[in-house]
């Protein structure tokens, strides 16, 4: 019955273990799908390279209906799964900014951190950026704080506020991405660049 | 590659979604375990049993009031702390229940509620759970109105009946209060409800 | 010979599988700006201890004497760069480069890494989770929080797209 | 032919996904159902019926008498059954109550026993089940509670 955290207590060196396997994986999985390269994770922006959506979107999905799954078969407790705080402020503008530094830098934290991994000195730089961008957020807490936690929704489901259940929710999910992918693999087509695969 | 993995997914969702899936979740315990479990002397307390943790204020036990806010305010057992039976069958029950070194014991007026709650508790894997017998219509009729009868009297029985005596005096104390100042007492000791990790907090 | 890249939909699941092993063994998702943001706290703490202790926000970091260097997230993030690292190995990707389009000079990549590191952490601060933490994992549970976070950050990204065309094609 | 052999992995998966599901949703002897949304009569109290409501029952009832001292229902023309509290999921019963159309009785002079009773049986998806009561609702208390102004406690 999972998830395991919930049931079984680890101690603190196996929990740090998990962590560690966990990222591993999560690594391993970001490499492989080439989003240790800026060029091919900006390449979604202008069409000639969708990777990161395919990547991103068959991720997120294999997970919903994956956990759904396990829930149904009575594997997993969903109840015990952390669901996201929803601030709907912070979300949206925090989500437009990470958008800009997206597109400027390149990466986004995960894949910057990937890509440092293999050697990439611009991901060094975004990384360190990043540590600065911690920073910064930290000493103007006191500015944004209530920009931060303004009209706060609590945990709350996406299906749940639309009253769909959560079965029919994923139906779209899934639809939808599959509609996107056919319309990214035209977009390749269609913005198709020389293959830049040698250079990366 | 994408059509295999598109219809995979596609698929497997239309399965979802033709499923009366919650987000919730059921029993755990196999029915055959669960029954001869609960029916078993061993997960109810007698309200002399309870008495004696409440005057000794044993540390590995939490009391459970089910019943509704409002009669809880007017009297409790010492040491109690409130959760309405609607409330306990509408949450997670992991966020009362998780301390896997503390027995909690449940109770309500009579005992039915404390029983639906225990049969739940335990139907979800949270073994250390317990139903006071009786509930607080017992407790009235077997604490608050214990007298000495008879001329003689054991060791056993008086042992009983000191307890007794003690956590009388110690329910007739805390529901003397006036009433703001009970409401004070018990905020004091809400259930914090735990948060689960994760996120990037 | 540098292998190529696994077939994104193959990669997608294999990080659906990490992402659904994460929530079953932890019930947490994956995420990775909030480890950024311990290794900046625990450097605050060491460096200043009184600063640390004075902020509203280091504060509660600091709070019963815990570590925040000891934490699920910084572990996480180790383990992203050793997964990188064998993934980069098994397909012959290890090589110190600057990645970037053939027009735009070095220094010019760099600086804009630098800059789009800042802003990305920044943002992911104030929407408490980056594109893993609130977009991935937050839509692997249906949270309203991801799917949103998501939609601002893809749509920001295309609608900025535009001005820095330069530096990609 | 060919398709076959392209697909076979995607067809497996789902196979024993459909596999599962499927024993998971028509197997009866495990819990399956939402606990929470399962126990919600018996906070709403619609679970509970007095001895006056069921004699005006109409339809087929079938009344389980869990002890020694359970009503008869004979008087009321109800089927009776007399079970022994343990053996409720023992199939010769179980499958009675499974197969029972109208309403299925709980009768026990403990109503723990009651109480913890159909709190198994209803998360096995029994529904149109109830317990046996005296009162209308068992669980309002009767006794008063004579405060004690003198005392002063420390707290």
């Amino acid at each position: 019955m999972g998830p395991i955290s919930s049931s079984f207590i680890f101690p603190e060196w196996l929990e740090m273990l998990a962590a560690f396997l966990i990222g591993t994986g999560f690594g391993f999985a970001l490499e492989q799908g080439g989003f240790s390269s800026s060029r091919k994770l900006a390449g979604m922006f202008y069409g000639y390279d969708t990777t990161v959506l395919k990547v991103f979107f068959t991720a997120a999905i294999v997970a919903l209906i994956g956990s759904q799954l396990m829930s149904y078969l009575g594997l997993l407790n969903l109840n015990q799964v952390y669901v996201n705080e929803f601030y709907v402020a912070a979300s949206i503008v925090g989500g437009v900014i990470m958008g800009a530094g997206f597109i400027m830098g390149g990466f986004c934290p995960g894949t910057g951190i990937c890509a440092l991994s293999i050697g990439k000195i611009d991901a060094m730089i975004f990384v360190a950026g990043g540590l600065t961008g911690a920073f910064l957020f930290a000493e103007s807490y006191p500015l944004i704080q209530d920009l931060a936690n303004a009209s706060y929704r609590g945990p709350v489901r996406i299906n749940e506020s639309l009253g769909l259940s959560s079965g029919l929710f994923t139906l779209i999910i899934v639809a939808a991405a599959a509609l996107m992918f056919w319309i990214a693999e035209l977009a390749e087509k269609r913005f198709a660049r020389p293959d830049i695969t040698a250079e990366i | 590659m994408r059509n295999k993995i598109t219809i995979l997914l596609l698929s497997l969702s239309l399965i979802l979604a033709l499923l009366p899936l919650t987000a919730n979740r059921s029993f755990t315990e196999k029915p055959g375990k669960l029954l001869s479990d609960v029916l078993d002397e061993d997960v109810t307390f007698s309200v002399d049993q309870v008495a004696r943790f409440i005057v000794t204020e044993d540390s590995t036990i939490r009391i459970i009031d089910l019943r509704k806010p409002e009669e809880f305010r007017k009297l409790c057992l010492p040491g109690s702390v409130n959760l309405p039976y609607a409330e306990f069958i509408g949450t997670d029950p992991d966020m009362y229940l998780n301390n896997r070194n503390i027995k909690t014991i449940f109770y309500s007026n009579s005992d039915l509620d404390a029983n639906y709650a225990l049969v739940y508790a335990r139907g979800l894997g949270y073994e250390l759970t317990y139903a006071m017998e009786g509930g607080m219509t017992e407790w009235m009729n077997t604490v608050m109105e214990s007298k000495f009868s008879g001329e003689r009297i054991s060791a056993r029985e008086n042992a009983v009946f000191e307890i007794r005596t003690r956590a009388g005096k110690l329910f007739t104390e805390l529901n003397s209060l006036p009433e703001s100042e009970k409401v004070r007492f018990m905020e004091s000791k809400k259930f914090s409800a735990r948060k689960l990790d994760g996120g990037c907090e | 010979m540098k292998k190529n890249y696994m077939n994104p939909y193959l990669a997608g699941t294999m990080l659906g599988i990490v992402l659904l092993l994460a929530m079953f063994i932890s019930g947490r998702g994956l995420g990775a700006s909030g480890g950024i943001k311990y290794c900046v706290v625990s450097v605050v703490g060491a460096v200043d201890r009184q600063h640390a202790s004075n902020s509203v926000y280091y504060n509660k970091y600091f709070e019963n004497g815990q570590k925040p260097l000891k934490n699920w997230l910084v572990l996480e993030i180790f383990g992203i760069v050793a997964g990188g690292f064998i993934s980069g190995a098994v397909s012959k990707r290890l090589t110190f480069k600057i990645e970037k389009s053939p027009k735009i000079s070095n220094k010019r990549r760099l600086i804009f890494a630098f800059l789009g590191g800042v802003f990305f952490v920044y943002g992911a601060q104030l929407a408490r989770g980056c594109t893993s933490g609130a977009a991935l994992s937050g839509m692997a549970v249906l949270s309203t929080a991801g799917f949103v976070t998501m939609i601002a950050i893809f749509g920001s990204a295309f609608a900025f797209a535009w001005f820095f065309r330069k530096n990609w094609i | 032919m060919k398709l076959l052999k392209q697909y076979w992995l995607v067809l497996l998966i789902l196979l024993l996904t459909a596999a599962a599901v499927l024993a998971r949703t028509f197997c009866h002897s495990i819990f399956k159902y939402d606990a929470g949304r399962m126990a919600k009569p018996s906070a709403l109290k619609t679970n509970l019926i007095t001895e006056e409501q069921l004699s005006s029952l109409k339809g087929a009832v079938l009344l389980l008498n869990l002890g020694e001292t359970g009503i008869s229902g004979d008087k009321h023309g109800n089927f009776t059954m007399k079970v022994n509290p343990d053996s409720i999921l023992v199939p010769k019963y179980l499958d009675k109550i499974v197969s029972q159309k109208g309403p299925v009785i709980l009768s026990c002079s403990e109503n723990s026993v009651s109480a913890r009773i159909w709190m198994v049986l209803t998360q096995l998806g029994i529904r149109n089940l109830f317990i046996l009561t005296a009162d209308q609702d068992p669980e309002i208390l009767k006794k008063e509670f004579r405060p004690d102004t003198l005392s002063m406690p420390e707290l």
